[in-house]
C-alpha cells in the first residue's frame, strides 16, 4: 500500500531546513503537495531526494499549468493569473509521493514576451531533461541552467506555447495553413 | 556442339559456326541462371510462408503461386526507376551488371553433369573462387555510387564481411581439391561416383567438418542471413540496395539467387558427389557414352537433375536459415569468421592431410589390409589410381620421357627441402 | 590487312604493356593522393607481368619452344603475391599516415617522424 | 570516463575515420515510427544518438481542454494505439479519482481482464519487433497472428480492433458478448505454447542472446534518474509494479489476483526454473532482460485473465456504464499513474468547475524511456541502435501526443 | 571473306578496355572512380592473361587482384577520405614533366616492342591447340620443385632451372607471413597525434576505448542512490 509522506515532523524539517522557500503544504492531502519558491526549487529537489526521510528518487512528471484570466473568460475561476509547475515526485524505496509546486509570474516582470524563469532541476533527475524542454515548448518557461533548452515537440521555428491559455496558432506555417 | 555446327557450314563460315555455338551456350546458361532465380524466388516465399503459418502466393499461376516470381518482375520492371541527384551516375549504373555478371560467371566452369559443362576448366575451382570474388567490388562500388551514407556503410560492411569470409571458405574449398589431387571441378564429381560413401563429405570426419564450415562461410559469401549485414534492413535500411529501384534493383536480386545456386554447386561438386546420385543408377543402368550417345545424353540428364536437386536442397538450407535466426553484428561476424571458422578449416586441412596419410585408402580398406602396407605413399600412388592419373598426366603428351622424373618426385621434395635446409 | 583476321604475336602483347608502365608511370608522377601512387605502382607491376606473360606464352610466337614458357607465368605469379604484399604494406602505411597527419597528400610527407 | 561496471564486448579500434552524421529516420524501418535518431558515427561506432521527436505531435493536452473527460476517451486510445485499453483505464480512473466515483466489482474484474489482455498484446508486438530489428521476421508473424486473435476478442467485445473507447470514467461501454469469456478461456488455452516457440526461436537463441544481451545496459539507478519504468525498470532488478505499489484507486483492482512482478531480485526471477534461464552473458538492465520481463508479463497476465475470467463470471449483475457526458468536474486537480504496458501512464486533470478540464497532462511512459536511449547508445555499434531502441519497445503516439 | 580470328578481336577487345581503364586511372581526379578504372586495367589484363593460355594466371590475377587488393585499396579509400568525392590536384608543371618523360618512355618502349622479328611473328591459327592447355598442374609442380614443361627442350640453356622454384615458394610464403604481421602492426596506431597540417578534422578527443553497449556511466555522480524496494 502506498502512503503518503504525511508526516509533520518530515514537513518541520524541511521548514527548518528552507525556511523561507518552503511556501506552503499539504502532506495529508490525497496528493500532498508543497509549494517552493522557485530561486530555492534545486536546492529542496535535492534535499528530498537525497534525504533518507523522503528519497524521491523519481521525477514522474513536470507539468506547466497557465492559470489564465481575462475579460472574456467565461469559466468561473477566481485565480489571479499565474503559471504553475507540478513536479510529481515518487519515491520507490519509501512508496510515497509528493509534488512540488512552484508558482511564477505569467510573464517575466510583467513584460509579455518575456518567458518566466526558474533553475532546472536536470542535473538532479536527468529525465527533468526532456521534460522542461517540453514545458518550455508548450507552457513557455524559461529553465535557467538546462543544458539543452529547445523546442521538443514543436517545430524548432515555431512561434508561441501552444498550452498557453491566450496562444492564437498562426495562418500558416512555411505556407502550410492551418485550419 | 561447336564441331558439330561447324560440319554443317561452309568450311569459310567456321567462325560463324563457332559464334553461334557459343552464344547458344550463353544463352542456355543465362536461362538457366534465370530460371534458378525465379524458382529461388518462389521457394523462398512458400518456404518462409510455411515457416510463419502462411500460405504464401496462391493466385497467380495456379494454387502453388508458380508464377510469382514473374509477376513480381513485370511488377519490378513497371517501377519508376530513380537515380538519386548525389549518385555518381555512371558507376551507379554499372554496378548492378558488374554484381549479376561476377554471379553468372561462376556458372561458365560449373558442370552440371559430366559433359555438360561450359568450360571445363583444369583450375576450374580456383576459377569459380575468383570470379565469386568479383561481386565485391560490385556491391562496393553500388554502394559508394548510391552516394548515400546507408549505402556507404553496406558497402563498407561488405568489404568488412568479405575479408572474413573468404579466407576459411577458400581454406574449406582446398580440402577436397587435395583429397582429390585436381582443380577441376568435373575431375572432383569424377572421382566420387560410385554409392553415396564414396561422396568426399564422407571420405572422413575431418571433411564432414569442413563442408560444415563451408556452409558458414556460403552463407556469408551470398550475403544471406545470418550474414546479410550489407543490406541489414533494420539499421542500414536495404544497405547498397537502398537506393536501387526496378529493373537494377531486381538485378541485384538476382545475382543473389544466382550466386546462391553456384555456391550451392559449388559444396555439391566438393563434398556432396556432384550429380552423382546416391545409388550409382547411371552406372548400373548403364547409361555412359560407351554404351551410346543417346545413353550418354540420357545419364547426364539424370546427373543433372541429380545436381540441381542437391543446389536447391541447399537453397532450401539457407532460405530456412534466414527465416530462423537473427542477424549477426558486424563484430561477431568478423570473429566468427576469423577466431573460429579459419582455426576449425585450418585443423580440418591438417586432420585430413593426416587422416589421409595414415589411411590412404580409406578406413575399409586399410584396416582390411592393415598387414599388406609398407609405405603410405606408395601405397597413395597405389590406391589411388586418380592420384596417379593426375600426377602423370603433364607427361602424357608425346615425345615425353617414359621414365620421367616425375617419378621421383618425393625424393626431388626431399632433396630439395635438404638443400634448403643445408643452405640456412 | 583486317586486324581482326590476323593473329596476334607477342609484339601485341608489348605494346599493351608499354601503354600500361606509361600510365601507371604518369599516375604516380601525378597524383598527390598517396593511394593515387599506390595504384599507379600496381599499374607499373601489371605492365611488367603482361610482358612475362606474353614471353612465355607459346601461343603467340611461331617458334614456342624458345619462349621462355612457364618461368613467365611463375615469375608473374610471383609479382601478382609479392605486389598484394606490397599494397597492403603500403595501405598500413598511408592508414598509419592518416592516422597522425590527417591527411593523405605525398606532398605533405616530408617528414620521416611522425 | 571510467565504466561503473565493464560489459561483455570491449572494442579497441585503432584505426580512425571520419565521423558520419547519420540520420536514423524519421523514415526509417526500425525507429518504431517517425523517431529520428541523428547519430554521430565514427565507422560503424556511435558515438552519440540524439533523438529528435514530435513528428506525431497532435496537440493531445490541448484537446483535453476543449472536450469533456468523455469525449476525449478515444483521444487516449490514439497515445499508445498498442494497448488502448490501458490507456482508457488510466483515464477513467483518473476522472474516477478526480470526481470519488468508485465502479463495481464486477466492472473491475471486467476492466482486468481487457487490461491485461491487452497487456499481452502489446507486448507481443514488443517482444516480436524487437525480433525483427534483429533481422528474425519469423516472430513477428508467429506474435501478430496471436495479436489478431486477441483483436478479434476485442472486436467481439466493443467493434473496435485498435481504439477500443471501451473502458470510461464510470465503467465499460458494454458488457461482453455471450460465449466471450469462453472464447477468452479458449484462446489463452492454446495460447500457452506459443510463448514456449518464443522461447526457442529468441529467448534461448544464440544469436538472439549475442545480439542482447550486455547491449544497452541501463543500471538501476540511472533507469529511475530517466524516469524508465514497466518493463524497462524491471529489467534493472527493481521491483517496482503499480499494480501492486501504486495508489488504493488501482491497486485495489488487483488485491484479489495472484501474479509475481516479473523483476530479477535477489539474482533469480520469481518464474525461475519455470522458464528459460537467464544466460550468463546477460546483464541487469540490457537489451535481453528487457525482453525477457516481456515474455514473463505475457505469461503473467495470461494467469490473471484466466483469474479474471473466473472471478467475473462468479459475479452476478452487470458491469456498470459511463458517467454522463457534460459530468461536472469539480475545482480541484488529480493525478494518477497506473501500469501501462509500456511502463506508469500518469492522468493529470485539473478541473476548473466546467464540465471540459482546465488542464490536462499525460505523463507518457515512452516519452521518459525513450530519453535514456541517448545515454545507452553512447558507444554501442550501429547494429546495436535498432537492439537498443527495439528492447525499449516505445509507440511514437504516446510520446508525441 | 576470310574468316575472322576470334583471339585477335578478344584481345583486341581486352587490350582496349584495360589502355582505356589505364588512361582513365591516369587521368581521373576522383580516387574511388580511379580505384574503379584500376579494377577494369587489371580485369581486363587478366583477360589478355587467358588468351595468352595462362587461365591459372588470370584466375589468380582476378582472386588477388580484383577481389582481394581493390577491396583494400577501396576500403583505405573509404577510411581516408573526407568525402567521397575526394581529390588532389596536381599543379599544370607536374602534369607537363609527366607527360614529356612519359611521351618518351612509351616511344621507347614501343620501339623495343617492335625490335625483334621473333616476337612479331605469330603462329598461324592452325597451329594452335583447339583448347586450353592446362597449366594448372604444372605451375603446382613447378612450384614443388619439378619441372615438367622444360623436359623436352631442346635448347640446353632453355632446359636449365629444372629445380623448379621451391625455394622462391617458401621465402615468399615467409615473406607474406612477415608483411602480414608487419601491416598489422603498421595500422595499429597506439594513439593518434595531434593533427598537423591542413584539412585536420576538428574532433579529437574521442576515447581510445569504447564499451559497447555500456551505458552505465553514473551521471555526474548525481544519481540518487535507490535500493530496489521488496515486494
Amino acid at each position: 500500500m502506498p502512503m503518503p509522506a504525511n508526516e509533520p515532523a518530515l514537513l518541520d524539517m524541511l521548514k527548518e531546513q528552507f525556511a523561507a522557500a518552503i511556501q506552503e503544504a499539504d502532506l495529508s492531502a490525497t496528493d500532498p503537495w508543497i509549494q517552493v519558491a522557485a530561486e530555492h526549487l534545486p536546492a529542496v529537489a535535492a534535499f528530498v531526494r537525497d534525504h533518507p526521510q523522503w528519497r524521491m528518487e523519481m521525477l514522474n512528471c513536470i507539468t506547466g499549468v497557465d492559470y489564465w484570466r481575462d475579460e472574456t473568460t467565461t469559466a468561473n475561476v477566481d485565480w489571479q493569473p499565474h503559471i504553475e509547475l507540478l513536479y510529481h515526485l515518487s519515491s520507490l524505496a519509501r512508496r510515497s509521493r509528493l509534488m512540488l509546486k512552484v508558482v511564477l509570474p505569467r510573464w517575466k516582470e510583467g513584460q509579455v514576451g518575456q518567458l518566466p524563469e526558474v533553475p532546472t532541476v536536470s542535473h538532479i533527475w536527468r529525465t527533468a531533461e526532456w521534460h522542461e524542454r517540453e514545458v518550455f515548448d508548450l507552457v513557455g518557461v524559461q529553465f535557467v541552467g538546462h543544458p539543452d533548452l529547445r523546442r521538443i515537440l514543436c517545430a524548432e521555428d515555431w512561434v508561441g506555447h501552444p498550452l498557453r491559455k491566450d496562444y492564437q496558432p498562426p495562418a500558416e506555417y512555411r505556407g502550410i495553413p492551418i485550419a | 556442339m561447336a564441331d558439330h555446327l561447324a560440319n554443317w557450314f561452309h568450311p569459310s563460315l567456321d567462325w560463324l559456326a563457332y559464334t553461334i555455338a557459343g552464344a547458344a551456350g550463353a544463352a542456355l546458361l543465362l536461362v538457366v541462371a534465370l530460371m534458378v532465380a525465379a524458382v529461388s524466388m518462389w521457394l523462398e516465399r512458400k518456404i518462409s510462408a510455411r515457416i510463419q503459418d502462411r500460405l504464401g502466393p496462391t493466385r497467380v499461376g495456379g494454387r502453388y503461386g508458380w508464377l510469382q516470381p514473374l509477376a513480381d518482375g513485370l511488377k519490378v520492371l513497371g517501377k519508376e526507376d530513380i537515380i538519386p541527384a548525389q549518385a555518381d551516375k555512371l558507376l551507379f549504373r554499372a554496378a548492378p551488371y558488374l554484381a549479376y555478371a561476377a554471379a553468372f560467371c561462376t556458372y561458365m566452369v560449373l558442370p552440371f553433369s559430366g559433359r555438360w559443362v561450359a568450360l571445363p576448366l583444369d583450375s576450374a575451382v580456383f576459377m569459380f573462387l575468383a570470379v565469386a570474388s568479383l561481386e565485391v567490388p560490385a556491391i562496393i562500388l553500388a554502394g559508394y555510387a548510391s552516394g548515400s551514407k546507408y549505402s556507404l556503410f553496406g558497402a563498407m560492411r561488405e568489404a568488412a564481411q568479405v575479408v572474413s569470409y573468404e579466407i576459411p571458405l577458400a581454406l574449406c574449398v582446398v580440402i577436397p581439391v587435395m583429397l582429390a589431387g585436381t582443380l577441376s571441378l568435373s575431375e572432383i564429381a569424377e572421382q566420387q561416383r560410385g554409392w553415396l560413401t564414396s561422396w568426399l563429405v564422407f571420405r572422413n570426419p575431418f571433411v564432414c567438418g569442413a563442408f560444415f564450415v563451408f556452409g558458414i562461410c556460403a552463407l556469408a559469401h551470398t550475403n544471406r542471413a545470418p550474414f546479410d549485414l550489407p543490406e541489414a534492413e533494420s539499421e542500414l535500411v536495404a544497405g547498397f540496395m537502398t537506393e536501387y529501384s526496378g529493373f537494377r534493383w531486381v538485378v541485384f536480386f538476382m545475382a543473389e539467387y544466382a550466386a546462391m545456386f553456384a555456391i550451392c554447386g559449388l559444396g555439391a561438386i566438393l563434398f556432396l558427389g556432384g550429380w552423382n546420385g546416391p545409388i550409382p543408377l547411371t552406372d548400373l543402368l548403364g547409361l555412359r557414352y560407351d554404351a551410346g550417345p543417346l545413353a550418354g545424353w540420357l545419364g547426364d540428364a539424370l546427373g543433372a537433375i541429380n545436381f540441381i536437386f542437391k543446389c536447391f536442397l541447399g537453397i532450401t538450407c539457407m532460405i530456412w536459415m534466414r527465416w530462423t535466426l537473427p542477424r549477426l553484428r558486424i563484430d561477431q561476424v568478423m570473429s566468427l569468421c576469423l577466431k573460429y571458422c579459419i582455426p576449425l578449416a585450418t585443423l580440418m586441412l591438417a586432420g585430413c592431410m593426416l587422416w589421409q596419410y595414415a589411411m590412404p585408402g580409406g578406413v575399409v580398406h586399410t584396416v582390411g589390409n592393415a598387414g599388406h602396407s609398407h609405405s603410405p605413399v606408395a601405397e597413395c600412388t597405389q590406391h589411388r589410381p586418380h592420384a596417379q592419373r593426375r600426377l602423370s598426366n603433364p607427361l602424357s603428351g608425346p615425345g615425353a620421357p617414359e621414365n620421367s622424373s616425375l617419378r621421383q618426385q618425393p625424393r626431388l621434395l626431399l632433396e630439395a627441402t635438404s638443400v634448403l635446409l643445408r643452405g640456412n | 590487312m583486317n586486324p581482326f583476321t590476323e593473329p596476334i604475336g607477342v609484339t601485341h602483347y608489348l605494346c599493351v604493356g608499354a601503354v600500361l608502365m606509361v600510365c601507371g608511370m604518369l599516375c604516380m608522377f601525378t597524383k598527390r593522393n598517396a593511394l593515387g601512387v599506390l595504384m599507379g605502382i600496381e599499374l607499373v607491376l601489371n605492365a611488367a607481368n603482361v610482358n612475362l606473360v606474353a614471353f612465355g606464352s607459346s601461343w603467340l610466337r611461331a617458334d614456342a619452344a624458345r619462349s621462355i614458357a612457364l618461368d613467365g607465368q611463375l615469375l608473374a605469379m610471383f609479382v601478382i603475391v609479392l605486389a598484394a604484399a606490397e599494397a597492403a604494406v603500403a595501405l598500413a602505411i598511408v592508414l598509419c599516415y592518416y592516422n597522425t597527419q590527417a591527411t593523405v597528400d605525398v606532398d605533405k610527407a616530408s617528414k620521416l617522424k611522425g | 570516463m571510467q565504466p561503473e561496471s565493464v560489459s561483455a564486448t570491449q572494442i579497441e579500434y585503432d584505426v580512425q575515420t571520419e565521423q558520419m552524421l547519420l540520420s536514423m529516420g524519421p523514415q526509417h524501418p526500425s525507429t518504431h515510427g517517425v523517431l529520428r535518431l541523428a547519430l554521430r558515427t565514427d565507422g560503424e561506432v556511435v558515438l552519440a544518438a540524439m533523438p529528435h521527436i514530435g513528428y506525431l505531435h497532435r496537440c493531445a493536452e490541448k484537446i483535453g481542454e476543449k472536450l469533456t473527460v468523455r469525449q476525449f476517451v478515444p483521444y487516449t486510445d490514439r497515445l499508445d494505439y498498442l494497448a488502448a485499453m490501458n490507456m482508457n483505464l488510466g483515464w477513467a480512473l483518473t476522472v474516477e479519482k478526480l470526481l470519488g466515483i468508485e465502479v463495481s466489482e464486477k466492472t473491475m474484474h471486467l476492466r482486468v481482464l481487457v487490461c491485461e489482455l491487452d497487456r499481452i498484446a502489446s507486448h507481443l508486438v514488443g517482444t516480436c519487433a524487437l525480433g525483427l530489428d534483429l533481422g528474425s521476421f519469423t516472430p513477428f508473424m508467429w506474435c501478430f497472428r496471436e495479436r489478431e486473435k486477441i483483436l478479434n476478442l476485442f472486436e467481439a467485445l466493443c467493434g473496435a480492433r485498435m481504439l477500443y473507447n471501451y473502458v470510461v470514467p464510470g465503467g465499460v461501454m458494454a458488457e461482453p458478448p455471450r460465449g466471450w469469456l469462453e472464447q477468452c478461456r479458449q484462446f489463452l488455452d492454446q495460447f500457452q505454447p506459443v510463448i514456449e516457440d518464443l522461447h526457442v526461436v529468441l529467448t534461448t537463441n544464440d544469436v538472439f542472446i549475442r545480439r542482447t544481451a550486455g547491449i544497452g545496459v541501463l543500471s538501476p539507478q540511472t533507469a529511475i534518474s530517466y524516469g524508465c519504468t514497466g518493463p524497462v525498470l524491471r529489467a534493472t532488478g527493481v521491483c517496482w509494479d503499480l499494480r501492486r505499489h501504486g495508489e488504493p484507486i488501482y491497486t485495489r483492482m488487483y488485491d484479489d489476483y495472484q501474479f509475481h512482478i516479473a523483476a530479477q531480485t535477489d539474482g533469480r526471477y520469481p518464474q525461475h526454473g519455470r522458464q528459460p534461464p537467464v544466460p550468463g552473458s546477460a546483464v541487469l538492465g540490457d537489451s535481453w532482460h528487457r525482453f525477457y520481463v516481456r515474455l514473463l508479463e505475457i505469461g503473467e497476465s495470461a494467469a490473471v485473465v484466466r483469474q479474471a475470467i473466473d472471478k467475473y463470471s462468479r459475479l452476478k449483475g452487470a458491469p456498470s456504464g459511463p458517467i454522463p457526458m457534460r459530468t461536472k468536474l469539480p475545482q480541484a486537480a488529480a493525478y494518477l499513474e497506473t501500469e501501462a504496458p509500456k511502463g506508469q501512464l500518469g492522468f493529470l486533470i485539473i478541473g476548473d468547475g466546467s464540465a471540459v478540464p482546465w488542464r490536462v497532462r499525460i505523463r507518457s511512459p515512452s516519452f521518459c524511456n525513450l530519453s535514456a536511449v541517448e545515454e545507452m547508445c553512447r558507444g554501442c555499434l550501429l547494429a546495436d541502435v535498432p537492439a537498443i531502441v527495439g528492447s525499449l519497445d516505445i509507440v511514437l503516439g504516446e510520446i508525441d501526443r | 571473306m576470310e574468316a575472322i580470328n576470334w583471339h585477335s578481336v578478344f584481345f583486341y577487345l581486352f587490350a582496349a578496355l584495360a589502355c582505356g581503364a589505364a588512361a582513365a586511372v591516369v587521368l581521373c581526379g576522383n580516387i574511388v572512380r580511379m580505384a574503379f578504372a584500376l579494377v577494369a586495367a587489371l580485369g581486363a589484363v587478366a583477360g589478355l592473361f587467358f588468351l595468352a593460355g595462362a587461365d591459372f594466371l588470370g584466375a589468380l590475377q582476378l582472386l588477388v587482384y580484383v577481389g582481394g587488393t581493390m577491396v583494400l585499396l577501396v576500403f583505405g579509400v573509404m577510411l581516408t577520405s573526407h568525402s567521397p568525392l575526394f581529390a588532389l590536384r596536381s599543379g599544370a608543371g607536374h602534369w607537363i614533366a609527366a607527360v614529356v618523360i612519359g611521351a618518351c618512355l612509351l616511344t621507347v618502349l614501343l620501339r623495343a616492342a617492335l625490335a625483334a622479328n621473333a616476337w612479331a611473328s605469330p603462329p598461324p591459327p592452325q597451329q594452335l591447340p583447339p583448347r586450353l592447355q592446362p597449366t594448372t598442374s604444372q605451375i603446382g609442380l613447378a612450384l614443388l620443385g619439378v619441372r615438367t614443361d622444360k623436359l623436352d627442350r631442346p635448347d640446353p640453356v632453355l632446359q636449365k632451372g629444372m629445380c623448379g622454384y621451391l625455394l622462391p615458394f617458401e621465402i615468399a610464403s615467409v615473406h607474406l607471413l612477415v608483411v602480414l604481421i608487419g601491416a598489422m602492426f603498421l595500422a595499429r596506431t597506439k594513439r593518434r597525434m595531434a593533427a598537423t597540417g591542413s584539412g585536420s578534422n576538428s574532433s579529437q578527443s574521442i576515447p581510445r576505448q569504447l564499451e559497447i553497449g555500456n551505458a552505465n556511466r553514473p551521471h555526474d555522480a548525481q544519481n540518487p542512490t535507490c535500493t530496489p524496494p521488496g515486494e
